[in-house]
C-alpha cells in the first residue's frame, strides 16, 4: 500500500485487520474499513472503471458514490459502487461495462468516434431503411447497460420492519447532531440517520485540520450518547421521503419504514465538479474526495497536485494536501481577486504558486490516456471565459476541484420544500420550511461551522415546538457572510477535448449547446433530450451545472430556469430489500389437510386454495373429473364449499334490505325456505348471485360467490348505512365451513348423522333446516346446483374435519367420493347454471343472461333497478344460450372464449364448454346474437387452428329439464 | 456507422436547426386551439396541417411539450385488445407507429419486442383466449401459448412465481407488441407541426373557455384571450380541470400511475412481460434499464407524488417473476396521471358543445394510441364529425348505455 | 357436543411436528414464543341490543369501544364496536355454550356471531419486534388490554396487548382461513429472532 | 404512506383502508329521466379540489366520510356517515 499515510486519530480504517481482495483478477491488500476505491487507490491503482458511452478510463471522482466511475460486479451481485463497497476477505470483483478487461476494453475505441455521436445522435440515424433498424438496435442494446444480471442469483428474503419516532434527523454532521441533541433534550423521541459508517459529516474531513473542530465533534458525540431518547443509525441511508413523514431507511440488511412527526434535512452538500477538457481523467477529483482519502482512509491522493478553486475551501485543501505529503504545484483560482483571507497567506507562505483569475483549461493525459500528467492553465477574460493566450502547462498527477456545492436536497424536495438560488452563497437554499420539515447546515447555505450547529439547534427546537414540547423562542437561521462558497460558473468551453458535465451519461458541454440549438431550451426538455441526470447517480454531480449552462444559454437567471424534480431514491435500493419478506395471504378451508390426504390437485381460486379434482393413479385429469361427476349423478359425492360467502342479515329491516340489494323479493319468503338471489350494480350489471335462506322472521342467512364475498360484504355495510336500515350484518365466511352432499344417495348418507327428519315433506327441496350433523351444530340447505338431490351443510369451521370424516364414513358403503371444482363446473353446466364472472363479463346484464325471471321489476327500488328499466326497453345485443356440440367431428371441439362467427363477423363467444359430460354429449354455453338464439339454430364456432365447427342451439338445462332429480323423493 | 452520422463528425458547427420554435406571443385568433402539448395534441396539430391544410393552429401547453402522460408512461405499444372497436383502433395506431420514424425522419426507436400477458389462473387464460380470438379475427397477431412456450421464450421466468402465488398457466403472446422512445414521439409531431406553421406555446396555461349559445368562441390563457371556434382538449390527466370550463360532465376520475426504473443492465430481457394478476409489467430499455409499472394507485388523486408501497409492491412482484432480480437496484420512481373511464376505453370526438372536442379517458393506454387518436381527432375537428374509428368512443356512449368494455385487456396499466 | 369434534385451524400443522419440550419452550420464550389458542371457545354478540342483553346476563360489559375486561369465570370480553362484543372463555369449558343457549331465537337487535377465529399468543421480550416486521401500527404506544384492529402480514386481525409472563405480549384473533398462512409467516420470523412455537400450557 | 384518521380507530396508515369513491346523492329513479339517471350512474365530479369520499377501515369494517383535497392529497376532516365529525 504505497500511498497509505501514517495513522491518525479519527481514521476509518482498522490497521490491525488487513484484508486481501481481488479486483480485475489481481489480488490487492487493504484494511478493514476501506472501501474498494480507497483500497485500490492506496495501492496505486487509478484505473477503476470505464464510462457508460465512450468507455473512457475513470478513477476516484467523488469517493461518495456520486459518480459511476468505480462500478463493479462479482459472481453474485452487480452495479456495486466501489466508493461505498467495504472490502472483505472474499471480495472478488471486476469492473462493469468493459469488453475484454478493464485495461484492454476494446470498446474504448468509441471514444474516438465521439464527434459522430453528438447529443441525441440515436434519434437521427439507424431508422432508415426500416429493415435494418433491428440490426442496429440489437448492437446498441448490447453495448448499452452496465452490469450483468446473474441468471442464478437468488437473494433470500430479507426482513423489513417498521419504526416510529417524533423527529427524524437525516445526516449526522454538525447541524444534524446539534439538531438531534436539541430536540432530544426537549424530550422528543429522536432518530438520527447517517449514511456513512461514522458520525461527523464534514467535521471528519472538511474541518479535519482544525483541532477545535475535532473537540467539537467529540463533545457532540458524548452529548448525543448521553441522551436515551436519541437513537443513532449509522450506515443507513434515507432512500426517500413520502407523504406524512414516511421514510425509507436502507441499511446493509434491510428496509425500515419509519413514521416520524417531523423531519430535519441536514444532509449537507454534494461538491460540484468544474468543467474543463479531460475533466474525467483518473487523477481529476473533487476536493472532498481528496480529503476523504486523506482523513478517512489515510491515502495520499497524488504525488503532485494542482488545485482548481473558486472558493476559500480550495486553499484549505491545498494545505491538507501539503500536510499529506503531496507536492502542491499551484492553486488556480477562478476568481478575479482570488482569496483575501489568511488561508491564502498560508498557502503562499508554503511556497505554492497562486494563479488568480485563471482556470484549468485541460487535464493533460498520459500517452495511454489513463492518468493525468499535467494541467494546462489559462487566464480568464472579463466574462470569466478562457483567454487563448497566456496558457501555462504544469506537470502534475492530480487535479483537485474545489469550485462549489449544491445542497443534497432530494429529501427536502420530496418533503415538499422548494429551493431558490441565493447569490450570497451561489447555490440553492430552501425557499422556506414547512412547520414540520426543516433544513439546516450546508444544505441550507450555512457554511460556518458554529453557524451550522446553531442552525441545527434552531431546527431541533422548532421540531420540539411542533410536537408541543417546547414553547420558548426559536432563534433565526444564521446568515452566511463573506465570499460565496460556490463559484457561479466553473465551466470552461474546450473545442478540442471532451469536457464532461455528466460523467454517468458521458455528456459534455457541447451536447448542451447543441441540444439548446435544437430547441430543447427548458430544463425538463434538455434533461430528456440529453439524458442529463438520468444515470445511476441521478445527476448529483451534473444537474446543477446543467442548470448553470442552460441559464447562460437562455440568458436567464437560475431561478427563472428552475430545476427538475427530485424523486426517490437517494441511492438505488435492491429489489430484495424493497420486497423483503413477501406477504401473500393465502386462505385455506378447514378441510385443506383432508383434501391433501385424498390426493387432491389443489388450485388457487382468488386467495383460496381449492381441490380442482382428486387424483386417481393412472387416470387422466379428464377421467378423474368425469368419474367424480358421474359418481354424483349415480351415487353420492361431497364437495368442500367453504369458500362461499356466508352472511347473516338480522333485524327488523332484514327482508326490506335484501330486497333493495337483490333483484328478487324476500319479504313474503317463508321461514325455512330458500330463494335464488341475483345482485346487480348501479349500471344493472350482474355482480353477485347466491341463495337466501330465511331462518326466522328477522333473520336471513345468505351465501355469496367465493371471489366476491369480501367486497360484497363491504358494500352491504355501506348500503345499510345509506338506506338507513335497522339491520345487523354478520360475515361468517371464514368461520363456517360448507360441504355439499349431493347425489341420489345423499339422503341415505345423511340419515345416520343428522337429528332431524329428512323426508321430502319434512325437508323439501329449497328448504333450510337447523340442527346437528354428526354432533356438530349445522345449518342445512336443500339445493340442486349440480342437479341432484343435495344438501349444503354449513357448520362451524372447527367441526368441519369431524363432519367431513363422518360423512365419508357414513357413505363408504355407498361409494361416496369427494368431487372437486372441475366436476362441479361440469355438473352445473349440464344444469344450465351460469357462473358469475365466467358466463357473464364486466358488462353483462340479467336480460342477456336469461335471468330476467329473477328481476322483480314491480319492486319500487333495488340497486340497478332504474338502469335495468332502461336496458329492458332496449333491444338485446346478445343472449346466453346452450349449444349442443357434435359428438364426433374432425374439427376439434371449442375452448372457452372461442368465437361464434356469422357472415364473417363476430357474433358471440363460448363462455363455458364441456367436452366430456355425463350426458355423453359435448355441450357449451355461449353468447350469441338474439337472432341466433332460438333452439335448433345452427351456429358456427371458430375453434383452434381457425377451423370452423357447427353447433346447434338447444334449450337449457341440458340435463333433467324437469328438475325432477333434485326434487327426488326417496 | 450509418452515414447519417458522418455530418456530425465533419461539421464544425452542430448541423441541426431547431426542432420547434417558441413564438414570442399569442395571435389574437386561431382556427383551432389545442389544449395540451403532449403526443395527442401535437399529433392532432400535425395531422390537421398535413391532411387538411389547417395550419392556423395554436397548441397551448402549460408545462413543456411531452411533459405529461407522453413522457411518463412506460412506452408500450400493442393492439391485443378485447373488443372489436378497441382492437381495430389500436391496430391502426400500430400501423401508423411502424412508419413514424421514416415519416418524421427521427428515430423513435420503435422496437417490436413481443408482448406477453401472463395468465395465472384458468379464468385469466380464458380472457387471454378471448383477446387472441378477437385479435386473430381482425388480422392482429396474437396467440395463447402454454407455460412451456412462455418458459422457452423468456427462460428467466419462474413459472411457479416463487411458490406462494398462483403459477403461470399460459400467456397471450402478441409478437407486434413494441416499445418506443416516448419523448421523441412528441418531438417528432412538434417538429412536423412547427414546420407546417403550427404555433406551439409552452408554459402557457388555459384558464377558461368562452362559450356563447352552446358554442366555443374563445379561450382565456394566462397570456391573454384567443378567439377561436374550435378547441380540442387533449390533456388526459388534467381533463377534469378543463371540462368544467365548458360545463361538461364526464365519468372521468383521475388516479396516479407509478413506474420505476432499475439501474442499467446488460440486455437480458428482450420481451415485454405483463402479469395482470401480479399487477406488473416490465421491459428492458435500449439503455439497459428495466422499466416496470403496476396497477393504478388505489384512490383518486391529481398529483404525481411517489409512494414507497408502490415500489415495494412492484419489486416484490418482479422478484416473484424473476427471482434473479433480488440484487438489482431500483434507481428512480415517478408517477403520471390517468383519467379513467368506467369501461377502460377512451372518450373521443364531438361533444354537446359546438366547437369543443374531447380527447380524453386515456387512463393507462394513451401512449399506444397517440398516432391514431391524433389522426382521427384531426379528422373529427376538420370535418366536425366523429371519425369512423372513434365513433364508438364518443362521450354519449354512456347515456346511450353502449359501453366499450376493455377492462379485460386494459386493467393493468401499460 | 363432545369436545373432540372441534379442531384448531392449525390442527394438522401442529400435529406435523411435536410440541417443543419444556426447556426448548423456555429458551424460545427468552426471545418470542408463539402458541395456538384457537380452541378456546368464543362467542360473538352483535346488534344494537347486544350490550343490554349481555348486561342482563350479569356480564361486566366494557363501556368503551375497544375496552376489554376479564370475566369472573376466566376468559375475557372485548367490546369490538358500539354494537359488537367478543367473549373468549378462559379454558376449554362449556360456559359459553350455555350463554349461547340463552340467546333469544329471533331477537330483533341481538345476533349471535359464530366466532371460530384463530387465536395466537405472542409472548416474550421480542414479541413487539416481531410485530414491527409485520404490522404498521405502533403498539409501543397502545395500552395493555386495549383492543386494536389492524393488519398483520396482510391479514386483518384483532390484537389485544397484554402482560404475559412479565413481558408485553399479544393475543391475536383473525379469520381462521388465514391461520395456516399467518402461522407459517410468524413462526418463520420468530425463528429468526431466536424464538418459535411454544407449548400453550401455562401461557394463559 | 398517508395517514388517515378513522373516526373510530384513529390515525392509521393508508394500507389499512379501502377507497370507496366519491360521495354521491342517488336520485329517486322514478323522478328522473333516463339521461339524468345515466348522469348519476356514470358521471363523476373528478375536478381538482376538495371532494367528499367514502373510506373503509378494513380490519374493523368501518365506513366513514373524508373530505380530501384530491390535488394536494390533504385530508381536511373525516367523520362517520351522518354521525359525529372529527378533524383529520
Amino acid at each position: 500500500m504505497p500511498n497509505r499515510l501514517p495513522e491518525r486519530d479519527g481514521e476509518w480504517i482498522d490497521r490491525s485487520q488487513s484484508v486481501r481482495f481481488r479486483f480485475e483478477g489481481k489480488t490487492h491488500e487493504g484494511f478493514a474499513g476501506d472501501v474498494l476505491s480507497s483500497a485500490l487507490w492506496a495501492n496505486g491503482v487509478r484505473l477503476l472503471g470505464r464510462s457508460f458511452k465512450y468507455h473512457r478510463p475513470r478513477g476516484i471522482y467523488s469517493l461518495a458514490g456520486h459518480d459511476i466511475s468505480s462500478m463493479v460486479e462479482d459472481a453474485q451481485r452487480t452495479n456495486l459502487r466501489g466508493d461505498l463497497l467495504p472490502i472483505e476477505p472474499n471480495l472478488d470483483v471486476r469492473a462493469v461495462n468493459t469488453a475484454g478487461s478493464l485495461e484492454r476494453d476494446w470498446l474504448r475505441i468509441t471514444d474516438h468516434f465521439g464527434r459522430f455521436m453528438p447529443v441525441g445522435f440515436y434519434y437521427k440515424a439507424f431508422h432508415t431503411p426500416r429493415r435494418l433498424f433491428p440490426l442496429y438496435e440489437n448492437r446498441i442494446r448490447k453495448i448499452a447497460g452496465l452490469g450483468r444480471v446473474n441468471p442464478k442469483g437468488h437473494l433470500p428474503p430479507s426482513a423489513k420492519d417498521y419504526a416510529f419516532c417524533d423527529f427524524v434527523v437525516v445526516g449526522g454532521g454538525p447541524a444534524g447532531l446539534a439538531g438531534a441533541i436539541a430536540a432530544a433534550e426537549q424530550g422528543l423521541k429522536v432518530l438520527l440517520v447517517e449514511e456513512h459508517p461514522h458520525l461527523g459529516g464534514s467535521l471528519l474531513w472538511q474541518h479535519a485540520r482544525d483541532e477545535a473542530a475535532r473537540e467539537q465533534l467529540k463533545d457532540l458525540l458524548s452529548r448525543a450518547d448521553a441522551l436515551e431518547n436519541l437513537t443513532i443509525r449509522c450506515g443507513t441511508q434515507v432512500a426517500g421521503w413520502y407523504a406524512d413523514h414516511w421514510l425509507a431507511l436502507v441499511d446493509a440488511e434491510r428496509l425500515t419504514k419509519l413514521r416520524a412527526m417531523c423531519t430535519l434535512v441536514a444532509t449537507g452538500c454534494f461538491e460540484q465538479p468544474a468543467v474543463f477538457g479531460n475533466n474525467d481523467l483518473p487523477g481529476v477529483m473533487l476536493s472532498s474526495a481528496a480529503r476523504r482519502l486523506i482523513y478517512l482512509y489515510r491515502v495520499r491522493p497524488f504525488e503532485r497536485a494542482v488545485v482548481l478553486t473558486g472558493n476559500r475551501e480550495g486553499y484549505g485543501v491545498a494545505l491538507d494536501l501539503l500536510q499529506a505529503g503531496v507536492h502542491v504545484v499551484a492553486v488556480v483560482d477562478l476568481r478575479a481577486n482570488g482569496e483575501m483571507s489568511d488561508l491564502a497567506e498560508s498557502v503562499a507562505a508554503a511556497g505554492i504558486e497562486i494563479f488568480k483569475h485563471h482556470a484549468v483549461y485541460e487535464a493533460v493525459a498520459s500517452r495511454d490516456k489513463t492518468s493525468v500528467v499535467g494541467a494546462i492553465l489559462c487566464p480568464l477574460n472579463e466574462q470569466g471565459g478562457p483567454e487563448s493566450i497566456g496558457r501555462v502547462k504544469l506537470s502534475c498527477d492530480g487535479i483537485v476541484m474545489s469550485v462549489g456545492w449544491t445542497p443534497a436536497s432530494g429529501i427536502a424536495y420530496q418533503a415538499g420544500l422548494r429551493f431558490e438560488y441565493d447569490e450570497r452563497v451561489e447555490q440553492l437554499i430552501p425557499e422556506s420550511e414547512s412547520d414540520r420539515v426543516f433544513v439546516a447546515g450546508r444544505a441550507a447555505g450555512v457554511f460556518d461551522l458554529e453557524s451550522q450547529m446553531e442552525d441545527g439547534r434552531r431546527a431541533g427546537l422548532a421540531a420540539a415546538a411542533a410536537c408541543g414540547r417546547f414553547e420558548g423562542d426559536i432563534p433565526e437561521r444564521p446568515v452566511h457572510t463573506g465570499p460565496p462558497p460556490s463559484h457561479p460558473y466553473p465551466i470552461m468551453p474546450h473545442p478540442g477535448k471532451k469536457n464532461f458535465v455528466d460523467l454517468d451519461e458521458d455528456l459534455h458541454l457541447a451536447d448542451f449547446k447543441n441540444a439548446h440549438q435544437e430547441g430543447f431550451d427548458n430544463i425538463e426538455l434538455i434533461k430528456r433530450f440529453t439524458t442529463v441526470g438520468m444515470g445511476p447517480t441521478q445527476g448529483k454531480l451534473s444537474n446543477f451545472n446543467a442548470i448553470r449552462i442552460l441559464s447562460r444559454l437562455n440568458g436567464a437567471t437560475i431561478n427563472e430556469t428552475g430545476s427538475t424534480v427530485s424523486r426517490p431514491f437517494h441511492q438505488p435500493v435492491s429489489m430484495a430489500k424493497l420486497s423483503g419478506r413477501r406477504f401473500h395471504p393465502m386462505r385455506h378451508t378447514p378441510l385443506h389437510a383432508q383434501h391433501l390426504a385424498l390426493s387432491a390437485n389443489m388450485i388457487h381460486a382468488g386467495s383460496w386454495l381449492r381441490p380442482e379434482y382428486y387424483k386417481i393413479d393412472d387416470s387422466s385429469r379428464a377421467d378423474c373429473i368425469l368419474s367424480e361427476a358421474e359418481n354424483v349423478r349415480s351415487g353420492v359425492g361431497v364437495i368442500d364449499l367453504s369458500t362461499l360467502g356466508k352472511l347473516h342479515f338480522c333485524g327488523p329491516d332484514a327482508a326490506r334490505f335484501l330486497e333493495q340489494i337483490y333483484t328478487g323479493t324476500f319479504s313474503e319468503q317463508r321461514v325455512g325456505r330458500l330463494r335464488y338471489a341475483l345482485g346487480c350494480d348501479e349500471q344493472g350489471i350482474i355482480i353477485e348471485d347466491g341463495v337466501v335462506a330465511r331462518l326466522s322472521e328477522h333473520h336471513f342467512y345468505v351465501t355469496a360467490t367465493s371471489s366476491g364475498a369480501a367486497g360484497f360484504y363491504r358494500d352491504l355495510q355501506r348500503w345499510a348505512l345509506l338506506f338507513e336500515m335497522d339491520v345487523t350484518l354478520v360475515n361468517e365466511t371464514g368461520h363456517l365451513a360448507a360441504i355439499n352432499l349431493a347425489g341420489p344417495k345423499a339422503r341415505e348418507v345423511l340419515r345416520s348423522l343428522s337429528d332431524f327428519a329428512l323426508d321430502d315433506d319434512a325437508f323439501p327441496y329449497l328448504a333450510v333446516r337447523q340442527g346437528h350433523v354428526a354432533g356438530a351444530e349445522a345449518l342445512l340447505m336443500r339445493i340442486g346446483f349440480v342437479g341432484e338431490l343435495g344438501y349444503e351443510i354449513h357448520i362451524p369451521a372447527g367441526t368441519a374435519t369431524h363432519v367431513w370424516q363422518k360423512l365419508l364414513e357414513a357413505g363408504r358403503e355407498l361409494e361416496i367420493r369427494p368431487f372437486g371444482v372441475e366436476a362441479q363446473r361440469l355438473l352445473r353446466l349440464e344444469k344450465g347454471h351460469l357462473i358469475v364472472g365466467q358466463d357473464t363479463d364486466a358488462l353483462t346484464h340479467p336480460y342477456e343472461a336469461d335471468l330476467g325471471w329473477a328481476i322483480k321489476a314491480k319492486k319500487p327500488f333495488f340497486i340497478g333497478s332504474r338502469s335495468l328499466q332502461i336496458l329492458a326497453a332496449r333491444p338485446l345485443a346478445r343472449q346466453l344460450v346452450g349449444l349442443a356440440l357434435p359428438q364426433s367431428s374432425k374439427v376439434p371441439l371449442p375452448e372457452e372464449c372461442h368465437l361464434i362467427i356469422e357472415d364473417g363477423e363476430i357474433a358471440g363467444r363460448i363462455t363455458s364448454v364441456a367436452h366430456r359430460t355425463t350426458l355423453g354429449q359435448p355441450i357449451a354455453m355461449a353468447f350469441v346474437t338474439p337472432e341466433m338464439a332460438s333452439p335448433g339454430r345452427e351456429v358456427t364456432i371458430r375453434v383452434a387452428g381457425g377451423k370452423l365447427l357447427v353447433a346447434t342451439v338447444v334449450p337449457m338445462p341440458f340435463y333433467d329439464p324437469e328438475n325432477s332429480r333434485q326434487k327426488v323423493a326417496d | 456507422m450509418p452515414h447519417r452520422l458522418l455530418k456530425f463528425g465533419f461539421n464544425k458547427e452542430h448541423p441541426e436547426p431547431r426542432m420547434f420554435h417558441a413564438p414570442a406571443q399569442l395571435k389574437d385568433e386561431y382556427d383551432v386551439v389545442i389544449i395540451g402539448g403532449g403526443g395527442h395534441g401535437l399529433g392532432a396539430a400535425y395531422y390537421l396541417a398535413r391532411d387538411y391544410g389547417i395550419t392556423n393552429v395554436a397548441v397551448i401547453e402549460k408545462g413543456y411539450i411531452g411533459g405529461g402522460g407522453t413522457g411518463r408512461n412506460t412506452a408500450i405499444v400493442r393492439s391485443n385488445y378485447l373488443t372489436n372497436e378497441g382492437a381495430r383502433f389500436y391496430q391502426a395506431s400500430i400501423e401508423l407507429f411502424q412508419d413514424l420514424s421514416r415519416e418524421f425522419d427521427l428515430n423513435l426507436f420503435y422496437s417490436e419486442r413481443g408482448h406477453f400477458t401472463l395468465a395465472h389462473s384458468p379464468a385469466s387464460l380464458r380472457t387471454q383466449r378471448w383477446r387472441a380470438e378477437v385479435n386473430k379475427h381482425l388480422g392482429i397477431d396474437s396467440e395463447v401459448i402454454g407455460p412451456s412456450e412462455v418458459k422457452r421464450l423468456v427462460p428467466e421466468i419462474d413459472l411457479q412465481c416463487g411458490g406462494h402465488l398462483s403459477p403461470i398457466h399460459g400467456a397471450l403472446y402478441h409478437p407486434p407488441g413494441a416499445v418506443a422512445r416516448h419523448d421523441a414521439v412528441a418531438w417528432g409531431y412538434a417538429r412536423g407541426a412547427d414546420r407546417a406553421g403550427v404555433e406551439i406555446h409552452q408554459q402557457t396555461e388555459v384558464t377558461d373557455i368562452e362559450i356563447r349559445d352552446h358554442a366555443v368562441i374563445g379561450v382565456h390563457t394566462d397570456k391573454g384571450f384567443i378567439k377561436t371556434g374550435k378547441v380540442l382538449s387533449a390533456v388526459a390527466g388534467w381533463t377534469t380541470a378543463i371540462t368544467p370550463m365548458v360545463g361538461l360532465r364526464t365519468p372521468l376520475t383521475v388516479h396516479p400511475l407509478q413506474a420505476v426504473v432499475s439501474e442499467p443492465l446488460k440486455p437480458w430481457l428482450d420481451k415485454i412481460v405483463v402479469s395482470a394478476s401480479l399487477h406488473l409489467y416490465v421491459s428492458q430499455s435500449a439503455r439497459g434499464e428495466l422499466v416496470a409499472g403496476a396497477s393504478l394507485d388505489p384512490y383518486e388523486l391529481i398529483s404525481m407524488r411517489s409512494t414507497l408501497d408502490f415500489t415495494e409492491g412492484v419489486s416484490s412482484h418482479l422478484v416473484d417473476l424473476f427471482p434473479m432480480l433480488g440484487d438489482i437496484k431500483i434507481m428512480r420512481q415517478w408517477a403520471g396521471l390517468c383519467d379513467m373511464t368506467p369501461d377502460f376505453s377512451p372518450i373521443m370526438g364531438t361533444t354537446p358543445i359546438d366547437g369543443f372536442y374531447i380527447d380524453a379517458g386515456w387512463g393507462t393506454w394513451g401512449f399506444k394510441a397517440t398516432p391514431i387518436s391524433a389522426k382521427t381527432m384531426a379528422a373529427t375537428l376538420a370535418e366536425d364529425k366523429d371519425h369512423e374509428l372513434i365513433e364508438p368512443f364518443n362521450l354519449s356512449r354512456f347515456s346511450r348505455w353502449q359501453l366499450v368494455g376493455e377492462k379485460g385487456a386494459a386493467s393493468v396499466g401499460h | 357436543m363432545p369436545e373432540t369434534i372441534r379442531q384448531s385451524p392449525l390442527h394438522d400443522r401442529l400435529n406435523s411436528e411435536p410440541l417443543p419440550a419444556a426447556d426448548l419452550s423456555a429458551a424460545r420464550l427468552g426471545a418470542v414464543g408463539i402458541c395456538d389458542v384457537s380452541l378456546l371457545p368464543k362467542l360473538g354478540v352483535k346488534g344494537t341490543g347486544a350490550a343490554g342483553w349481555l348486561a342482563e346476563q350479569w356480564l361486566k360489559v366494557p363501556e368503551e369501544v375497544y375496552a376489554s375486561a376479564p370475566l369472573e369465570a376466566g376468559g375475557l370480553i372485548v367490546r369490538l364496536g358500539a354494537d359488537e362484543f367478543l367473549i373468549e372463555a378462559g379454558s376449554l369449558d362449556e360456559s359459553l355454550a350455555a350463554l349461547r343457549e340463552r340467546m333469544p331465537g329471533d331477537a330483533l337487535h341481538v345476533a349471535p356471531v359464530a366466532r371460530e377465529d384463530a387465536g395466537l399468543l405472542l409472548v416474550g421480550p421480542r414479541a413487539t419486534e416481531m410485530l414491527l416486521q409485520t404490522c404498521g401500527y405502533e403498539f409501543a404506544k397502545s395500552p395493555d388490554q386495549r383492543f386494536v384492529y389492524t393488519r398483520i402480514a396482510g391479514v386483518s386481525c384483532g390484537v389485544l396487548p397484554q402482560q404475559i409472563l412479565g413481558n408485553r405480549g399479544y393475543r391475536i384473533w383473525f379469520d381462521p382461513s388465514y391461520a395456516l398462512y399467518l402461522w407459517e409467516t410468524l413462526v418463520e420470523i420468530a425463528t429468526e429472532l431466536g424464538g418459535g412455537m411454544v407449548d400453550a400450557a401455562g401461557m394463559q | 404512506m398517508k395517514i388517515i384518521h378513522c373516526p373510530i380507530n384513529g390515525p392509521r396508515p393508508l394500507q389499512e383502508f379501502h377507497f370507496g369513491g366519491q360521495v354521491r346523492e342517488m336520485p329517486v329513479g322514478s323522478q328522473v329521466s333516463d339521461a339524468e339517471w345515466a348522469d348519476y350512474v356514470f358521471n363523476r365530479s373528478g375536478e381538482p379540489g376538495i371532494q367528499r369520499e367514502w373510506w373503509y377501515h378494513t380490519a374493523s369494517g368501518t365506513w366513514f366520510i373524508a373530505e380530501r383535497d384530491c390535488q394536494s392529497d390533504e385530508f381536511i376532516r373525516t367523520y362517520l356517515y351522518g354521525g359525529r365529525e372529527s378533524d383529520a
